[in-house]
């Protein structure tokens, strides 16, 4: 009953917050108030209904919050279905070769000479995947907040367009480059705020992307200003021509080649003594210094690392475009690639592809929502944060394999 | 002074002078300290003595405003450690815990181990993506010393558990086995029976017994069961007002007046 | 049935389809319309898409053009160069025959070059770039707007010929746009030596105040102030002017010209001049198109409403003309064959400029913009 | 030297600075309190002006009209500020409140992204003209080109603001609860402080400033769109890191410094540049003191 009077006054306090907002607007050509009062109806049931449910929804957290409080280890109760999976060797390599067999089929299979719109579509995804590993690394495992994470992006994307312009470097040749150049940056930038803590960073790193980008603008001679660079070659095919969908699906390849580097790199580094620093560091610093590691060294190495894929998607955003200009590189798009990484779950590769994916691929097949995106988008965040903060998918640690009789044998020795 | 003149064993850390000031206040004030192979030490005082910050300057995470703090490495040399960062104080053989329990809560208990073993191991970014057989070798070695320091805190049945899914007092321990995986001649445990039970005390005592005696590790403890510290300790030094009151046997501080009157005055008649 | 005549089936089908794709194709002539049509500059897409419509429409109603129905296929670019491309991709994956865009040069810069690639004609309402038909880089490029060098060179001659001006302050919003318009005023004004260029500057769009920038003005004495930008930072400009008293005659491109600015400036409009496309409202054509606009969706057309409406009319025409969709056939169309527009008469030249299209200063007054003569 | 330009870039850059200064101090109550970065703070100041833009314009399309339109214009617009600064910590942050750090600072990021998209939704993504609620005030005379009659509202409103804030926070009971809570929560809550209120209060208080700043700019540059809180809001909380997070006066000295520096680098240099001076200057006080202006450097305690 409490549930509903609440609910009711929740409702009534919406009904009166947006008051002025969703039902006045005022018209200053033709000098008219245009009143919708219908909209005010709407906003009164909706609070209403999302009160009572929410109500419902954080009682139900709290509930759960207690039944972990009670139980010491409530991990081993309920294996998430990840965990399942990485738990099974043969299941987990089946779903891997599935997946890899559907990645390499899908350009063919929904391209034609004609219309490889799809294929086009899956690269800039792509593109963003391998954003969001990259961030990965620098938030997700290092803990690291970057809010100019774009910055490093654009620097590759104008390495390649710069030097294959401007010298006629190919294609290849600047990959690395463009991934160097974002690792300098990385390390450039990475030196000031070493001494800074979380949300310094958050600003800081925020002022370097808009730096960056103001620089991109304004320095024309060299960057082409908002102009941009036009006519930026596609990848070369060992100099063969290529049709358009032959160049696209090139591309896809080479873009997908890349996802699949980095995951294999994230994976190996995330259960190594990097790795473990990166979390360490995550956790709590002072603990993490006090055990001996250098934190300089750490969090530079996480903040170059997570530059370099920057760098490297970056020459193939190049590429893939033939045309770049600084408005692909704001802070939304930052906010972007740090979502993909927080709504996948921090540390989980799993679960930033996944939502990398998503939060690419929905916005481009869903158009006709094209208006209401970033509002749900906005939504979406605040949400996950307080229903799902680990993310879609958990960061599970490894089971290290010890063998406990050869151990219990060597201490006997001893 | 009344520093003891019977203690043997070689000199590892030597403390003198040492002064640490947050603006206008002094934390700790012209403390001297000295810690021999094999011994346990304690530092005791009343609540806000100084004893953490003591700890904080000798391990660097501050850098303490005037004084000395010097070690004696194995190989014999000494070394002038003021104002070095906490990592490399870790990597020349000094480790501790904290006060208040400062785990890595989304690690495994295993892992959390092996990061004490950071500083011993060399494997790069470039070994680790490569899987070169240095990276396997270490992986190898810092697993099966981490496991084994486990076993001997008594926590190798939980070593894949999350380390914020311990008890309190096994997280007191993880810490312990975190910082012997350092591989440390000299271990720093800040209040280590805090918030245990008297059985759970009485097994840390035995544990940091068999620490010293089994890994040849001199240790300094801050402590404020005072049972604890007059059972296991060698030698104990006492702070007040950041100021260093009295030092000696436990012996010696049971009956030093000055002692009795400030500090062990109210406890020691409770 | 048996797995034989299943797959025997399939590939029917799929033969079928296969064959019927540029079956259907070849039914219709296929339109793209791309520009923005969500998104803040919104405003400047849909009356391009507004206008393709109606002309379609018309053009449907009496039959199509060479026995063909016209059919559009609008695609949303949101003006950004990543999107442009993923947009042209898919029109040119459909099979179009002719775009009419994109709005926003940057997006055009992106999309053209798959447009080239493809062999497919593209007419803008709106791309102002001069670069975009001027570098010969784009022969399928086309627009029935005047380049912005033009306006360019209208607005410095205009500062300095009949303003007397000696002293020329340029700011610019950085933009594309509005960086490109300042680039080409200020080399016009070096050029004629009447006056000297005192004040050369961007400001950051979006930002709350632009006082150090106008102090800076009337330190260096400027007796003209033209801007290269939009109406939002044209109005934040004049507002921060007038509030300080400073009375510099303002000049701005046709992106401040336009009911956008009149609304926002307000009072602070009045007396301003801005270049824009010479006033169109004498061709006939003209005003029925307005007319029945109004009738349909009861409000004044938008930006580029003519623009977009003349492009479709000169599209149109050349398919007309040159009998078919075919690449080479219809730019010889465009560049030969004069057409009655909603901008009055135009062809386009070699470089895909509309000939007879062109600039007027206008300037506010009592509220509207009224050509000077 | 040209002096009078000196001066005159000066009095631009400090009625900039306290613009900032005045929005930079929700951005720090609320991080004095609850270590959060509230992003959604510039969000709020742009719904102050809205809500300001709204009430003036159906006032005077209603036909009333008069000096009364801007007191009771940016009355409303504080009231509605408040109240959506009070939900907005309702919803998005108190359930956050003992969650990792990074997610309150997303959630943030979420309701700043949500916020800006539901006005340019409900309302227009169009630039919107303020009224000029502001007089021309003749007394000032030659004195306009130095400070327009806005801007001497700007500093008059922003000083008074100001001194009644400290007297808010120095004398008032719910200024010491947030003074107790700012130092231990824990503790503040164990003495008998509704920590609860007291985080509402801040919320409110903060939002009340930022509206006010919200309604003055406005009718300032006389446009608003549902876009200008962002940036807004960022350079607000570069201010207030500047001085010191955390820390009142702090805020005060990182907006005028902030203001007055991109005002100068922008006359002296280049006004395309100022935002690069802007973050520029942010990151070189930070490497020299990484506690901002005013900040100290508290140990942390291990």
């Amino acid at each position: 009953m409490s549930h509903l009077k609440r609910s009711l006054g929740i409702g009534l306090w919406f009904m009166f917050l947006t008051l002025p907002l969703m039902v006045v607007r005022v018209n200053t050509v033709s000098r008219e108030v245009e009143w919708r009062w219908s909209n005010l109806v709407w906003v009164g049931i909706c609070a209403f209904a999302i009160a009572w449910f929410w109500q419902f929804s954080i009682e139900r957290r709290a509930a759960q919050r207690a039944k972990v409080a009670a139980e010491p280890h409530p991990e081993k109760d309920r294996p998430s279905l990840a965990q399942r999976l990485a738990d099974d060797p043969v299941l987990s390599r089946r779903v891997l070769l599935a997946a890899a067999l559907i990645a390499l089929i899908f350009p063919w299979a929904v391209s034609t000479t004609q219309n490889f719109y799809h294929v086009n579509v899956m690269v800039s995804a792509l593109i963003f995947v391998v954003l969001g590993l990259g961030l990965n690394i620098t938030v997700g495992l290092a803990g690291l907040l970057d809010l100019g994470y774009i910055a490093f992006f654009a620097v590759g994307a104008y390495t390649y367009a710069l030097l294959a312009k401007g010298f006629g470097l190919g294609f290849w040749m600047c990959l690395p480059l463009g991934g160097v150049m974002g690792m300098l940056f990385g390390v450039v930038l990475g030196f000031p705020i070493l001494r800074l803590r979380g949300d310094y960073l958050a600003i800081v790193t925020l002022g370097f992307g808009s730096i960056t980008k103001i620089v991109l603008e304004n320095w024309d001679t060299v960057f082409g200003g908002a102009a941009g660079i036009a006519g930026i070659p596609r990848p070369d095919f060992f100099g063969l021509p290529l049709d358009g969908r032959e160049k696209s699906i090139y591309t896809y390849y080479i873009v997908l080649a890349l996802v699949a580097v980095t995951i294999f790199v994230t994976n190996r580094l995330k259960n190594s003594r990097v790795g473990r620093a990166w979390m360490a560091l995550r956790e709590d610093e002072i603990a993490c210094v006090a055990m001996g590691v250098d934190m300089a060294r750490t969090k530079l190495s996480a903040y170059a690392l997570g530059a370099f894929w920057a760098g490297l998607a970056g020459v193939i955003f190049a590429a893939h475009n033939n045309f770049i200009n600084p408005d692909s590189f704001t802070f939304m798009d930052s906010a972007m690639v740090l979502a993909m990484v927080v709504l996948g779950g921090m540390g989980s590769i799993l679960g930033v592809i996944i939502a990398s994916l998503a939060l690419k691929l929905l916005p481009e097949y869903l158009r006709a929502f094209a208006e209401y995106r970033m509002l749900v988008f906005g939504a979406v965040m605040v949400l996950m944060m307080i229903f799902r903060p680990q993310g879609l998918i958990n960061n599970m640690r490894r089971k290290y394999e010890y063998d406990t009789a050869d151990v219990e044998s060597n201490d006997g020795g001893k | 002074m009344a520093a003891s003149s019977t203690r043997g064993g070689k000199k590892l850390l030597e403390v003198s002078g040492l002064t640490m000031d947050f603006g206008g206040l002094r934390a700790v004030d012209n403390v001297g300290l000295d810690i021999h192979a094999g011994e346990i030490v304690a530092l005791i005082g009343p609540n806000g003595a100084g004893k953490t910050t003591f700890f904080n300057c000798v391990t660097g995470i501050y850098t303490p405003t005037t004084g000395d703090v010097r070690i004696h490495t194995a190989d014999g040399a000494t070394r002038r450690i003021n104002g070095m960062k906490p990592n490399r104080i870790t990597g020349l053989g000094m480790a501790r815990t904290f006060q208040n329990i400062r785990l890595f809560p989304a690690m495994t208990v295993l892992e959390n181990v092996m990061i004490g073993r950071h500083c011993r191991t060399g494997t790069t970014i470039l070994d680790a993506i490569l899987g070169t057989s240095r990276s396997a070798r270490e992986e190898r070695e810092s697993i099966d010393t981490s496991y084994q320091l486990l076993k001997k805190v008594g926590l190798a049945d939980v070593a894949d558990e999350y380390s914020r899914n311990l008890s309190y007092g096994a997280q007191r321990r993880l810490e312990i086995a975190r910082a012997l995986a350092t591989e440390p001649f000299l271990l720093l445990l800040d209040e280590p029976a805090a918030g245990m039970n008297p059985q759970e005390t009485h097994e840390l005592d035995e544990l940091i017994t068999r620490i010293r005696d089994e890994e040849n590790v001199a240790i300094l403890l801050i402590e404020h069961d005072m049972k604890l510290v007059m059972n296991i300790s060698d030698h104990i030094c006492v702070m007040e007002y950041g100021k260093e009151i009295a030092q000696g046997t436990p012996k010696e501080i049971k009956e030093n007046p000055k002692v009795i009157e400030a500090y062990l005055g109210e406890e020691a008649h409770a | 049935m048996q797995e034989s005549n299943l797959v025997k089936l399939a590939a029917a089908a799929f033969v079928a389809a296969a064959l019927s794709a540029p079956a259907l194709a070849a039914d219709t002539i296929k339109i793209g319309v791309a520009g923005p049509h969500t998104g803040d500059l919104a405003p400047y897409g849909l009356p391009s898409k507004d206008a393709a419509e109606m002309v379609v429409a018309d053009v449907n109603a009496k039959g199509g053009i060479n026995g063909k129905k016209v059919e559009l296929m609008i695609a949303d670019d949101q003006c950004k160069p990543e999107i442009a491309t993923n947009v042209a991709t898919k029109l040119v994956s459909e099979g179009v025959n002719l775009v009419l865009g994109h709005v926003c040069s940057g997006a055009t810069k992106a999309a053209l070059g798959i447009y080239k690639g493809a062999k497919i004609i593209t007419i803008s309402p709106s791309a102002t770039n001069p670069p975009l038909t001027k570098s010969g880089e784009y022969p399928n490029f086309y627009r029935t707007i005047a380049p912005d060098d033009d306006q360019a060179m209208l607005a410095a001659s205009f500062a300095t010929d009949k303003l007397n001006a000696k002293k020329v302050a340029i700011l610019h919003d950085k933009g594309d746009y509005g960086k490109g318009f300042a680039d080409f005023a200020k080399e016009a004004i070096e050029k004629g030596g009447k006056a000297k260029v005192v004040m050369y500057e961007g400001i950051q769009p979006g930002a709350m105040d632009y006082s150090a920038v106008i102090q800076k003005l009337r330190k260096e004495g400027a007796d003209v102030l033209i801007f290269g930008g939009y109406h939002p930072e044209a109005s934040k400009l004049l507002s921060l002017m007038n509030k300080r008293k400073i009375n510099v005659p303002f000049i701005g491109p046709d992106g401040i010209k336009g009911d956008g600015f009149l609304k926002i400036a307000g009072k602070d409009a009045e007396g301003v001049y801005a270049t824009g496309p010479m006033d169109v409202s004498k061709y006939p054509l003209n005003a029925k198109a307005r007319e029945e606009y109004k009738a349909k969706y009861g409000k004044e057309p938008g930006t580029f409403f003519d623009q977009a409406y003349a492009a479709m009319l000169a599209a149109l025409n050349a398919v007309k003309v040159a009998g078919s969709t075919d690449y080479e056939a219809l730019g010889k169309a465009l560049k030969s064959s004069q057409v009655e527009t909603t901008v009055g008469k135009i062809k386009f030249d070699a470089k895909g400029d509309a000939e007879g299209v062109g600039f007027a200063v206008y300037q506010v007054k009592n509220g509207a913009f009224a050509e000077v003569k | 030297m040209d002096f009078q330009y000196l001066f005159e870039l000066l009095c631009g850059g400090v009625v900039k600075g306290s613009i900032y200064a005045l929005i930079a101090l929700g951005y720090t109550m609320v991080y004095g309190i609850i270590q959060l970065i509230n992003f959604a703070h510039g969000e709020i100041y742009m719904i102050g002006a809205f809500v300001a833009f709204i009430v003036a314009g159906v006032l005077t399309l209603t036909g009333y009209s008069g000096l009364g339109i801007l007191p009771l214009a940016a009355l409303i617009a504080v009231i509605y500020a408040a109240a959506y600064g009070y939900t907005l910590e309702k919803i998005a942050y108190r359930p956050l409140r003992n969650a990792p750090r990074l997610s309150p600072l997303i959630s943030a990021i979420g309701a700043s992204i949500f916020l800006m998209n539901y006005v340019q939704l409900v309302q227009t993504p169009d630039f919107l003209p303020f009224p000029e609620l502001v007089p021309d005030f003749e007394f000032l005379g030659d004195l306009t080109q130095f400070m327009s009659s806005v801007d001497v509202v700007i500093l008059a409103v922003t000083t008074v603001t100001m001194i009644a804030l400290t007297v808010l926070i120095k004398y008032t009971r719910i200024g010491k609860a947030m003074r107790a809570t700012q130092q231990d929560m824990v503790m503040a809550r164990l003495v008998g402080v509704n920590v609860d209120r007291v985080i509402s209060a801040t919320f409110i208080i903060g939002s009340v400033l930022a509206a006010i700043g919200g309604v003055l700019i406005a009718s300032r540059t006389g446009q608003i769109n549902s876009a200008i809180g962002f940036m807004a809001g960022i350079k607000a909380f570069t201010a207030a890191v500047l001085g010191g997070i955390g820390n009142i006066p702090g805020a005060v000295l990182g907006g005028l410094v902030l203001g007055v520096a991109e005002t100068f680098g922008a006359g002296y240099i280049s006004s395309a540049y100022e935002d690069v001076f802007a973050f520029g200057l942010l990151v070189l006080i930070l490497i020299l003191r990484p506690a901002g202006l005013l900040g100290k450097a508290v140990k942390q305690k291990v």
